[in-house]
């Protein structure tokens, strides 16, 4: 019969029409400022720099200034300049730390390759959106004060992944000084123990290079 | 004096109605405020009052009917619709009145100046103009007109010519083209307009609004009202006026001429600010106008539905129904996609008007044989149910022959 | 079109439109549609000639989204171009994702492990599931349903894109596949809610249909519109569902049998006139074979690593040679051709889009329609601009 | 003579004047619109209310789309073509044949035995106009119906033959 394609269609946009009063199915909208998305733990938007702690950030970065991930960043939004002295790293081998270390995040497009090819743990993704701003060139240009954050914030946006990696670092700092006093006591009969290499449980973030940068 | 009989002031009701208080509120005022006037002015005093209560109203009705329209499609697609002005988005035609006020009203420099600026002031006067002669209640009758319905389709016809001079004045070829278009359609979808309610003028013998409503007064079988709408010619009249009425307006499946995903807006491609709103008011006041005359014709004016709920004022029930109607139109803007021209001139022309005239001969037939009874009634009922079926299927065959759903084959 | 001489003066303010004379037809319209037009999917034109309101010419414009796609392939490491693919369809990064992680796993000789094959499957077939969505409710948009089919599409879609944001971290930016797997593996609250997405899907489908496909106006609307010959098809290279509606039987997934399709039964669509009626449908019974697919790939989903151990993440040298890895996108064969020269940045590196290839007879199907239709047949197309201008 | 007559002779005249002296088609087009809403002014003046809205129905709303149409699909005149007269001859020959027929028509209404009546005739209801077209007038009604419905065919003929001329649309 001629109407009944045109009548179905107004019993659907009907059922709609009485199903967004009652059934939350059908009423999909969220009213952004007053309720805000709960954000999934894998959600990622800018990277930061991870410190230790938060007294300290510039003294605790984990950062080393080893520039892979300004050569792996494919739209080269990140520089770094390297210091000329020293300091104690977590495990307390002597490194190198960033004296900049600027990311322009109007280039950058939040592709977590710098997070994925950094073998230090040393930068991660955030879940900060809301970063609007009136200036267009210095304040999209942020440096390290601003990109350094605290582990325990590090915690607060992704849980388990820090907590994996929380786990990894320990394993390491625990071998390294294993080795420092084997290599103090005199030197035993038996090989140094080697290095640990991936455990099974760690996502695959980069197969860690156990403290030497690799090539 | 121009027809001093014929432009008679606000009618005292002829029938008997509810004398309650509120039935007589309008004419207490009308008398009360013409009163203070000297006894010559009292006339022009008493038009100007139901000028000014008309503008009023359906001003505020369009007002209310945008923001009904915008919660209600949002609603229909899973979406509160404005709720941020106001409480429930209430102040929303407010903000829009004011947006469009303070929007810059440019014209385009090679435009004809004079056309560009008469056409939506000449489509919202003759949209207005229809207003005057539909009965919005008992004692509610602006215009007591005897050619009344005549009245209404003549000043709606006149709109067309607004449509060609907005097209026409923008000197700019998507419009030009548009108003081609909505000529078109105004144009084919006249006749069925017209054709569809000739039966009720030949049932109800004459061409006045309260005389057509008079015409529908009374029971049948002590409780459904003898509308035109419960008799079966009545009813595919309605639905034919529906569908006219709906290209009349510009209204969804036949919102061609501001056809976005083509002609970007049609004949109002080149208005902005003040001038674009007044092209929405009138296509609403048209839109209102329509739905107030499918009321009068086939559901019985001011009357209302059931014997006992006479006691609530007739202007109530015009409203309620007004309300309906308007729903009803939004409701198919939320669901139907837009015909393309040619198929609208074929349904107009191929469809519509061939079962108008159909529809006439039933409605002869059913009014030659108004003196059956008993058993002799169930056939006239059949019989007139099967002169509206067959010629609708028949011809509904002959249009969408070959579009059928199809069935699919897997490798 | 000789003697171009404005009969009629374009006014300044209107659209860049002028008359031109024609021998053959007379005064014919010459209309550009676009680049900044409403329904027009993207920065993308259309110079129309019209006569009257039949189509006589249409010349399709487009580039005005070149991204210089390829030319910054060949600068960056293999890793780097990843999260770019993501941005050719913009609507389906998953597959181009892994179109591209085939191409250069066959030029590495990589092997993948079983579990991120099987997760492959499942995003691939969720994302054929957005495609054809989107698409369903940007056609019912053009043909000027105010909106109501195309917000239900996209509550549908946002429920999958939650699902690529809860997974991989950005809703169409995924990144997600890597060089022998996958980035991350999806926990078991995640493998949950794609089951209950799937099992709801169907019944969301059905309530499309019923709104849409018996809707007479639709059927007059497109039924008979924008017809595309099989013979046309197989020369002009058109791949995916539009291939399908005129009939020709080719699915990469049944053709080539890559990653694990050949363990899922599902049947292929297949349409007589090659209409636009016959490209909606196809797209809507496509969806449900997917959904058979989900329904069999989620239980099965065996345990195991998601990356194979051996591959590297940087420093990837492939071998010198070349490889074209292919896979049946939701808009057609997507490929990726890789020439290695041992460094790790590829020689040349090409991009097959289906949405420019299926583009090219735009013309031929629009010649002798009304421009209502011509904006009807390029939605049926189902064009994304990042993947046409690259 | 009236303040109304005058002023609806007013508004019907001079609008038709204007319009044969504008240069723009559309403008004098549209002008003589307003006179054709003029003459329905008449009709109301009269009491007539049912010619005065067949005459807004008819000439408003379906001649002016015809007029309209007609300028503007004729391709060839220049839209904004106004012709001057070339030569004082034509010109006067224009106004002679103006004049003559002027003559005629005022000599026809003077010598009609129409009575100038004051007072404006009574109202006549429409169901009373309708009864005497249907009785006394049915040959002359039915005979304009037949001829209304022959040109309509007629156009849908030619309209039909036309389209399919120049190449049909699918």
């Amino acid at each position: 019969m001629l109407g009944s394609g045109l009548l179905q269609g107004l019993k659907v946009t009907a059922k709609n029409l009485v199903g967004s009063f009652h059934d939350p199915e059908r009423l999909t909208t969220l009213e952004y400022p007053e309720q805000k998305a709960k954000l999934p733990e894998n959600y990622r938007n800018f990277p930061f720099l991870v410190s230790e702690n938060a007294t300290d950030p510039m003294g605790t970065l984990r950062c080393v200034g080893c520039q892979i991930c300004e050569k792996e960043c494919p739209p080269q939004c990140i520089y770094i300049e390297k210091s000329k002295d020293k300091k104690p790293d977590a495990t307390g081998k002597m490194q190198v730390y960033p004296v900049v270390f600027d990311i322009d995040t109007s280039v950058c497009m939040s592709c977590q390759i710098c997070v994925e090819v950094c073998p230090f743990e040393a930068i991660k993704m955030d879940q900060v959106f809301e970063i609007a701003t009136k200036d267009r060139f210095t304040a999209l240009l942020l440096d390290r004060n601003q990109l350094a954050k605290p582990n325990s914030y590090y915690h607060e946006i992704h849980p388990t992944e820090a907590a994996e990696v929380d786990a990894r670092l320990l394993a390491e700092r625990k071998a390294a000084e294993e080795k420092a006093k084997a290599a103090a006591t005199p030197k035993p009969a038996v090989a140094p123990t080697p290095s640990p290499t991936a455990t099974a449980p760690k996502p695959p973030e980069a197969p860690a290079a156990g403290g030497t940068p690799a090539p | 004096m121009i027809g001093a009989t014929s432009f008679s002031p606000l009618l005292l009701a002829a029938g008997a109605g509810a004398d309650s208080f509120l039935e007589r509120l309008p004419l207490v005022i009308r008398d009360t405020v013409a009163g203070v006037f000297p006894a010559p002015l009292q006339w022009l005093v008493g038009s100007t009052l139901s000028i000014v209560a008309i503008v009023a109203i359906f001003g505020g009705i369009f007002a209310g009917l945008t923001l009904v329209e915008r919660k209600m499609l949002g609603r229909i697609q899973n979406r509160p619709g404005p709720n941020r002005t106001g409480p429930m988005g209430l102040l929303q035609p407010i903000a829009d009145g004011i947006k469009a006020l303070t929007k810059e009203d440019i014209v385009p420099r090679s435009a004809d100046h004079l056309l560009h600026y008469l056409a939506p002031v000449a489509l919202l006067a003759f949209s207005i103009l229809t207003f005057a002669v539909i009965p919005f209640g008992r004692n509610l009758v602006p215009l007591e007109l005897d050619a009344a319905v005549l009245y209404f389709f003549a000043a709606g016809a006149a709109s067309e010519l607004a449509i060609f001079m907005a097209g026409w004045a923008s000197r700019n070829k998507f419009s030009l083209l548009a108003a081609m278009r909505a000529l078109a359609q105004l144009i084919s979808y006249e006749l069925p307009l017209l054709l569809s309610f000739v039966p009720i003028i030949m049932l109800a013998g004459t061409l006045s609004m309260t005389g057509i409503i008079d015409a529908q007064a009374g029971w049948q079988l002590g409780f459904i009202p003898r509308w035109y709408i419960f008799t079966p010619w009545g009813f595919a009249a309605f639905v034919i006026f529906l569908i006219a009425a709906l290209a009349e307006s510009n209204r969804s499946p036949f919102d061609l001429p501001e056809a976005e995903s083509e002609l970007i807006a049609g004949h109002l491609t080149e208005y902005s600010g003040f001038k674009y709103a007044l092209f929405f008011m009138a296509e609403y006041f048209g839109m209102i106008a329509l739905s107030g005359m499918a009321i009068t014709l086939f559901l019985g004016g001011w009357r209302a539905p059931l014997p006992f709920l006479e006691f609530i004022p007739s202007y109530a029930w015009f409203g309620a129904k007004l309300l309906v109607l308007l729903l009803f139109f939004i409701w198919i803007r939320g669901t139907f996609p837009r015909l393309r021209i040619d198929q609208l001139t074929r349904l107009a022309w191929k469809f519509l008007v061939p079962l108008a005239l159909v529809n006439l001969g039933t409605a002869a037939f059913w009014s030659l044989t108004s003196g059956w009874s008993g058993a002799l009634q169930l056939v006239r009922w059949a019989l007139t149910i099967a002169m509206v079926i067959g010629p609708f299927v028949l011809l509904g065959r002959g249009l969408s022959g070959t579009h059928r759903p199809r069935t699919y084959r897997y490798a | 079109m000789s003697g171009v001489e404005p009969m009629f003066p374009s006014p300044s303010s209107g659209a860049h439109v002028n008359a031109v004379h024609d021998p053959f037809h007379g005064d014919l319209l010459e209309v550009s549609m676009g680049p900044h037009h409403p329904s027009t999917h993207g920065v993308f034109r259309m110079m129309v000639t019209l006569d009257g309101e039949t189509i006589v010419k249409l010349k399709p414009v487009f580039g005005y989204l070149h991204r210089n796609h390829e030319k910054l392939g060949e600068n960056t490491s293999y890793l780097g171009s990843m999260p770019y693919t993501d941005r050719l369809d913009y609507l389906n990064s998953m597959t181009n994702n892994w179109a591209y992680a085939l191409a250069v796993e066959k030029l590495a000789g990589q092997p993948v492990p079983e579990r991120a094959e099987y997760l492959r499957v499942i995003l691939a077939e969720l994302t054929r599931l957005l495609n054809h969505v989107c698409l369903a409710g940007f056609l019912l948009q053009d043909t000027g349903a105010s909106g109501t089919p195309l917000m239900y599409a996209f509550r549908e879609r946002e429920k999958i894109l939650d699902l690529f944001e809860s997974l991989s971290g950005s809703r169409m930016m995924c990144n997600y596949q890597r060089f022998g797997g996958c980035r991350v593996d999806a926990s078991p609250e995640w493998l949950a809610g794609a089951q209950t997405i799937t099992n709801n899907f169907g019944r969301f489908l059905d309530e499309y249909e019923e709104l849409i496909t018996g809707n007479e106006i639709m059927m007059a609307r497109t039924q008979g519109v924008g017809a595309l010959t099989p013979e046309l098809a197989i020369s002009a290279g058109i791949t995916g569902p539009m291939l399908r509606a005129t009939g020709v039987n080719y699915d990469l997934r049944k053709v080539d049998a890559y990653g694990v399709y050949s363990r899922f039964d599902f049947r292929v669509p297949l349409g007589d006139h090659g209409d636009t009626y016959d490209r909606y449908m196809i797209r809507i019974l496509e969806m449900r074979e997917s959904i058979k697919i989900l329904q069999q790939a989620l239980p099965a989903l065996p345990a195991g690593p998601i990356m194979d151990p051996k591959a590297k993440i940087r420093g990837f040298r492939p071998k010198a040679g070349e490889a074209y890895g292919r896979i049946e996108g939701p808009k057609g064969e997507i490929g990726f051709y890789l020439i290695s020269d041992g460094s790790p940045n590829p020689y040349r590196y090409r991009v097959r889009p289906p949405s420019l290839v299926n583009l090219t007879v735009l013309e031929d199907m629009c010649l002798g329609q009304t421009i209502a239709d011509a904006v009807i047949i390029l939605g049926s197309v189902d064009i994304v601009l990042g993947e046409v201008d690259r | 003579m009236t303040i109304p007559f005058l002023i609806i002779a007013f508004v019907t005249l001079v609008p038709a004047a204007v319009a044969m002296a504008l240069r723009n088609l559309i403008h004098s087009s549209l002008l003589l619109i307003a006179s054709w809403a003029g003459i329905a002014a008449f009709y109301f003046w009269a009491g007539a209310e049912f010619v005065a809205f067949a005459q807004v129905l008819v000439y408003v709303g379906a001649v002016s789309m015809i007029v309209l149409f007609a300028v503007l699909l004729t391709r060839h005149t220049r839209i904004d073509a106004g012709l001057a007269p070339d030569s004082i001859g034509r010109a006067l020959a224009g106004l002679l044949a103006g004049g003559a027929v002027f003559g005629v028509l005022l000599g026809a209404v003077l010598s009609t035995p129409l009575r100038v009546g004051a007072k404006a005739a009574a109202q006549v209801p429409v169901k009373r106009l309708g009864l005497e077209l249907m009785n006394h007038h049915t040959i002359a009604l039915l005979a304009i119906g037949i001829l209304l419905t022959v040109s309509l065919l007629g156009a849908v003929v030619l309209a039909a033959t036309d389209s399919k001329g120049k190449g049909a649309t699918p």
